[in-house]
């Protein structure tokens, strides 16, 4: 496994090798990340996989609803623009792919958003929506994206929080 | 008219079903960008014009010229381009229009190396055999031996990729016609190759842009004139039977 | 690298015609970076002009904001047959001609 | 084959990175700069120039731009002089034309690239040493898998 920082190099999420805590990839993965990361990962893989999401955080550290609308609204960072609209005034041209996240807080609990981004397969096997926080099941990918999650933990918290936060029409 | 010819292609590649609203890239261009096509200031013309004379230029340890064997394109090469990709004999592989031209070349010329995919002069003579076929319905090749690749394709169009974790299907058959971003996702009907696109701000082939996909989805493509990519394009190539090939085809 | 030139063969005494040229050239703007981190050097058609019976009627100064294969349109008053030349240099300093005539009649 | 380092990097929409630059890109006061030194400091008086580019680009490495000015043409009162100029390219200065009497018409056209959305303008001048212009918002999108 990779260690490389530029693209997220995440754990393998929740249907992942239930030994990703004890690797010496997991130790380069704590220096990169800080604290809270490691236990958060044991907590990851301890989550049940149903319905209801992924109840439990990814990390100690609450997600930052204001960077989780940064890496919503960034084209080449979330992509989430590319699929979705929402309430991004900021954002002049975004898909209509996926569904309109304006009010998505209100309509989804935590761990279901939780769960959509880090692996939406779970939910729908046939989804377009791309797997966030799980190295799953890929084939084929890019060697500079090899082994590497498309956020990280805290990334992922901060997006769940920041759309969380979208409980009412457009602004 | 054009009906007449689809239901002719149909009766003669049975089991090859599509539905008859299909769409091209050049119908999903804006209206600028197809002025810009169909102007005869079209900068594509130039690589029409610099293949018709590599045409009829001597090359390799042989000095022989396209011309020499396949006397004047008009004739020769008129609907070449709209069967490729096509059976390769001694090789026993299916080759594209690109992989034949280059086979000539080292097979017929004695070409001193074997030059890259991307070499202009090889684009200039892919886009003048090409546009022998301007006009003419895509007629897919029916040589049986070429079934295995096509299969291939087609499966390799349904299979997630990359570290997007998408397939080919999912965004050009289930949301063709949705935006992504600012983009209208075509039907990827390969009716416009090789293509003059403004990314690129040059001429470039199929394979180079099938690679630009898969790069788009965070895979690791594959190479240029690969079998996977042959194989691909015989399945596009088979969905888009009937379409009209473009002359100078210009994309964004 | 060659040139499409849009112009007719002849025209009436007065008529205003319209010229179009479409040059091969990569307009590398020089602000580029290459795979290797460096920069791509610049390679421009710098100035585009045209003259007509040998005295400048038209001039284009291109800057590499213009498109790759560039593309300049403009009009003349035709009044005399002759030659109708055209001159473009690239940053470099090589200069490139080609010159059709224009019958007036 | 001149991909940026950041192109390398990015995958799927890019934005237009046509003119991806280290050097310092022109800003709407570097535009003003150069259209300054363009007039001489002259006043610009909205006006008499017609320019037609298309309101949204979906690639901003060819915009087709088209060119024309209320004038007459004649020895005595014609446009010398059109410029373009961009805001947020490198470079401001876009393209200059050279005209005159033997014109017969002051209309010009070319294809040009906008690293962006951003404002054109069309400068004219005048024989009689005046200016005019005209200016067109474009807002450029871009094409969506790019190649990186």
């Amino acid at each position: 496994m990779d260690s490389r920082s530029d693209s997220g190099a995440g754990p393998s999420g929740p249907t992942g090798p239930q030994t990703a805590c004890a690797g010496p990839w997991w130790r380069a993965r704590f220096i990169l990340s800080g604290g809270g990361a490691l236990a958060a990962v044991c907590l990851l893989v301890a989550a049940p996989l149903n319905a209801q999401g992924l109840p439990d955080p990814l990390t100690t550290t609450p997600g930052d609803p204001v960077r989780g609308e940064a890496i919503v609204t960034d084209p080449q960072h979330g992509l989430c623009t590319l699929c979705h609209e929402g309430p991004f005034p900021q954002v002049p041209f975004a898909g209509n792919l996926g569904p309109d996240l304006t009010g998505v807080g209100a309509r989804r609990a935590v761990p279901e958003l939780r769960q959509q981004i880090v692996d939406s397969r779970i939910g729908n096997p046939d989804t377009i929506m791309p797997p966030y926080y799980t190295t799953d099941g890929r084939e084929r990918v890019g060697a500079r994206w090899q082994g590497a999650t498309m956020l990280r933990a805290q990334e992922v918290e901060d997006v769940v929080a920041y759309l969380a936060s979208l409980t009412g029409d457009m602004p | 008219m054009r009906r007449a010819i689809v239901f002719t292609v149909a009766f003669l590649l049975p089991g090859l079903a599509w539905s008859d609203d299909r769409r091209t890239g050049y119908d999903d261009m804006n209206a600028d960008l197809q002025a810009l096509q169909d102007d005869p200031m079209n900068p594509a013309t130039f690589w029409v014009l610099d293949g018709e004379r590599l045409w009829s230029e001597p090359a390799g340890t042989t000095a022989q010229s396209c011309a020499d064997c396949h006397g004047s394109a008009e004739d020769s090469m008129q609907g070449v381009a709209a069967r490729y990709p096509s059976f390769d004999e001694s090789s026993g592989t299916a080759v594209d229009l690109l992989g034949r031209i280059a086979l000539c070349q080292s097979r017929h010329q004695q070409t001193a190396q074997p030059r890259d995919r991307s070499d202009p002069d090889r684009l200039a003579l892919l886009a003048y055999v090409t546009h022998q076929s301007r006009g003419l319905p895509i007629m897919p090749d029916e040589d049986p031996r070429l079934a295995p690749a096509r299969a291939r394709g087609e499966a390799l169009f349904s299979s997630r990729m990359g570290q997007l974790n998408l397939s080919c299907a999912q965004c050009h058959d289930d949301n063709a016609g949705g935006y992504l971003a600012a983009a209208r996702i075509p039907q990827a009907h390969p009716t416009g190759y090789p293509q003059y696109r403004l990314e690129w701000e040059t001429i470039g082939s199929l394979d180079r842009r099938l690679a630009g996909c898969m790069t788009g989805v965070r895979a690791d493509p594959f190479a240029p004139g690969s079998p996977e990519l042959v194989a691909l394009e015989l399945f596009l190539k088979s969905r888009a039977a009937g379409l009209t090939v473009e002359a100078l085809p210009i994309r964004p | 690298m060659s040139v499409l030139i849009n112009i007719p063969d002849s025209a009436a005494p007065g008529e205003i015609i319209e010229i179009k040229l479409l040059i091969q050239h990569p307009m590398e703007t020089g602000f580029r970076t290459g795979p290797d981190g460096a920069l791509v050097p610049r390679d421009i058609i710098e100035s585009v002009t045209c003259l007509y019976l040998g005295e400048e009627v038209f001039r284009a100064d291109l800057y590499p904001a213009i498109t790759a294969n560039p593309f300049v349109g403009f009009h003349l008053r035709a009044d005399t047959t002759g030659e109708i030349e055209f001159i473009w240099t690239d940053n470099a300093g090589v200069t490139s001609r080609e010159a059709r005539t224009l019958t007036v009649a | 084959m001149t991909l940026s380092r950041r192109t390398a990097l990015t995958a799927l929409l890019s934005l237009p990175l046509v003119l991806q630059t280290r050097a310092a890109l022109a800003t709407p006061e570097s535009m003003q700069a150069a259209l300054d030194d363009f007039t001489g400091g002259a006043p610009v008086t909205p006006g008499r120039v017609t320019l037609k580019i298309p309101l949204l680009v979906e690639n901003g490495n060819s915009v087709p731009l088209s060119v024309s000015v209320d004038s007459p043409m004649t020895a005595e009162d014609h446009v010398e002089q059109i410029a373009i100029f961009n805001e947020i390219n490198p470079l401001p200065d876009t393209a200059r034309f050279h005209l005159g009497p033997r014109s017969g018409l002051a209309a010009v056209e070319t294809r040009i690239r906008l690293n962006g959305s951003q404002t054109v303008h069309a400068v004219a001048r005048m024989t009689d040493g005046s200016f005019w212009s005209a200016t067109t918002d474009v807002i450029v999108t871009a094409p969506a898998c790019r190649e990186v």
